[in-house]
């Protein structure tokens, strides 16, 4: 259910001018209003975009999220790759409702 | 017959936003695939439309799970885009005319069968502003937009898609207004995930066969599994098709496809339907 | 039996916030519809129920005209209310439990029928902590609520608050929770208007006897014109009797009603219905 | 149509505490973010409850904002009815959809 206040926190970022300043300014004070679990908030300041995926966060938000902490695209890409290496199939979300968020490319190509 | 044009077209953000990354051996590839893209507006312009209602999907622009509607339709006086960064999409920030007199009888008279949300603001995200920058680049027809839930599960059901296909088309039926019906979303890709860049050819076909023969019961079979698993989260987008299939009540006339894009990240797709 | 019981009761913000404005002579008819409300308690824990569907007309807590919808249901952990002053509404901020795992399946059965909003964040206002500071006064029974627009037009139609009320029903019947459902809100009032303070008896009377009787062709005969005119801007709230009635599928079999508390400012309701 | 930012305006300042702060700080400020006519900025600012009344702002928005400028409530009842005598019926919204917004308390009555 938490996956719904990491992913509200990442939409304001992109959306929300005044949101997005205070990410700029101090994250740690904008953190506190979200109902976050501590591995929540390790995969966002880190951050830990693979993890993330895995907790459920929906692409069409993550990828917004990434280059705001200077990771290039083919980064970010891989990044998912390796969070479902580390942390197994995503948990939640689209992903999970639809076969666990892995790859399919290779099944299919 | 105030449905006077029916049509659906891919709004993937490359297709203007890196244009300039096609390699060189597909620019011919590209520049017909913008050709065509001009034909339907010429289309459209001669079937002289009063409105154009664009079906899409957005992408967490306006919509989001703290309130996330099955159907939503625009009913603002105008509207502004793009929302993402002008540069990254390649297209010039706007505002683009509504006409919200005629978006309340149309949602007055829709919401008599489909329970749709309706909103007076609406900020346009790639899914509308992509199709708008080539069918209507002046900006200066009406537009009214409408978001399908193609995003936060659980998704807005294929065979309600088609319903609302069903009522929209009663409902143009008793407006004055000449309406250009546009679709825009899918077909397969694989947007910002670890297969992002990925065309499932033959998923394209043959859902774009189910398409243009005006198969609705074909296209209503997929599961959201299945879809995901063969086509991407983009493929959830297929409702826009299909809504605007059940509009129109007729098969393709006219098409284009190609696949030879990839920079663009999606089979590019543009289609006319008749209106039966 | 999932549907274990359906009743209705007003939620206007005086019912709580100005219980210390009843002038003496009328302390009596106030305590007894106290009294009454907690017997409505006692005949909701009688059913033991596993989450209480509270079908609502919010006031713009959450809900505007960005992103209106006909009708939404929450799907959240938890839900916080009351979002007006404390002291105002004299009601303590606290936080409800919510059931999303119910609220998931309910929510993708409900969707192939009716096109519902849903949100994974909701904050109560009156129109939900008012029944529930009387009805589950320990916070102790999950929650899962629901909103009809009836503040901004176009409002969901009457007609379109049964089917989802039928709707409701069946889905609850899927289900092997035992569900709890309220509607709240009406009837004849005139909150924040000209009129404040109104109380049209007669409408009232009308109104619950076509509720009590399980009429829904003359619930669902009004025209929104004919209900601003004699029921006030509070009477379009009729579409949560109406849901209920619809989900119950009975006529009453236990009420109250009071028109003598005008500092309230509605006509005070409860009301069981028959589940058939 | 910008009805719809009038009472988006008193909409975000009833529930947002950023809006409600820059509201008390600098309301000239605020309005800039909003698309509204001289009348309605004129009739935000007095403010003039009759007038936004006959406007169409809803009254469970309208009745949030009069307790800001210190209008107790049974003024400003009297004030959304001295709003209909001097700019006429209602001309936008809820009421306007339903007779006007005159009040219907003598007829019935
Ligand atoms: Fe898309
Ligand atoms: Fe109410």
């Amino acid at each position: 259910m938490s996956l719904y206040y990491v992913q509200k926190l990442i939409y304001q970022i992109n959306r929300d001018e005044n949101i997005r300043r205070r990410f700029d300014e101090n994250f740690n004070d904008l953190l506190v209003d979200y109902e976050l679990s501590d591995e929540e908030i390790h995969a966002l300041k880190k951050p830990d975009i693979g993890l993330l995926y895995v907790l459920g966060v929906n692409g069409q938000l993550l990828m917004h999220y990434a280059p705001l902490f200077g990771i290039e695209w083919f980064d970010y890409l891989a990044a998912m790759k390796q969070g479902i290496e580390e942390h197994g199939p995503v948990r939640a979300g689209l992903y999970a409702m639809t076969g666990g968020g892995k790859s399919f490319a290779k099944e299919n190509e | 017959m105030p449905l006077v044009y029916a049509g659906v077209c891919s709004h993937a953000p490359g297709i203007t936003g890196r244009k300039h990354l096609v390699d060189q051996a597909s620019l011919s590839i590209r520049d017909e695939f913008y050709k065509k893209f001009d034909e339907m507006r010429q289309q459209i312009e001669s079937t002289r439309p009063d409105a154009m209602v664009v079906v899409a999907a957005e992408h967490f622009a306006n919509f989001f799970m703290d309130n996330m509607p099955a159907f939503c339709m625009g009913m603002a006086d105008f509207y502004d885009g793009p929302i993402e960064d002008e540069k990254w999409l390649g297209i010039a920030k706007t505002r683009i005319p509504g006409n919200p007199e005629l978006s309340l009888r149309l949602i007055k008279s829709i919401m008599q069968e489909v329970d749709l949300a309706y909103a007076q603001e609406w900020k346009f995200d790639h899914g509308i502003i992509v199709p708008l920058h080539f069918l209507t680049p002046k900006y200066n027809l009406p537009v009214i937009p409408v978001n399908i839930n193609c995003q936060g599960p659980p998704l807005t059901p294929l065979h309600r898609a088609k319903i609302f296909g069903e009522v929209l088309r009663r409902t143009f039926d008793e407006v004055p207004e000449r309406i250009a019906l546009i679709g825009t979303g899918g077909i397969s890709h694989w947007p910002c995930t670890p297969d992002s860049g990925k065309i499932n050819h033959d998923w394209d076909a043959r859902f774009l066969n189910q398409f243009l023969n005006h198969d609705l019961k074909g296209m209503t079979s997929y599961s959201d599994e299945e879809t995901y698993t063969e086509a991407g989260q983009g493929g959830f987008e297929i409702r826009t098709f299909i809504t605007v299939s059940a509009a129109a009540n007729g098969p393709g006339d006219w098409h284009y496809y190609t696949a030879e894009l990839p920079v663009f990240a999606v089979g590019c797709t543009l289609a006319r339907l008749m209106i039966n």
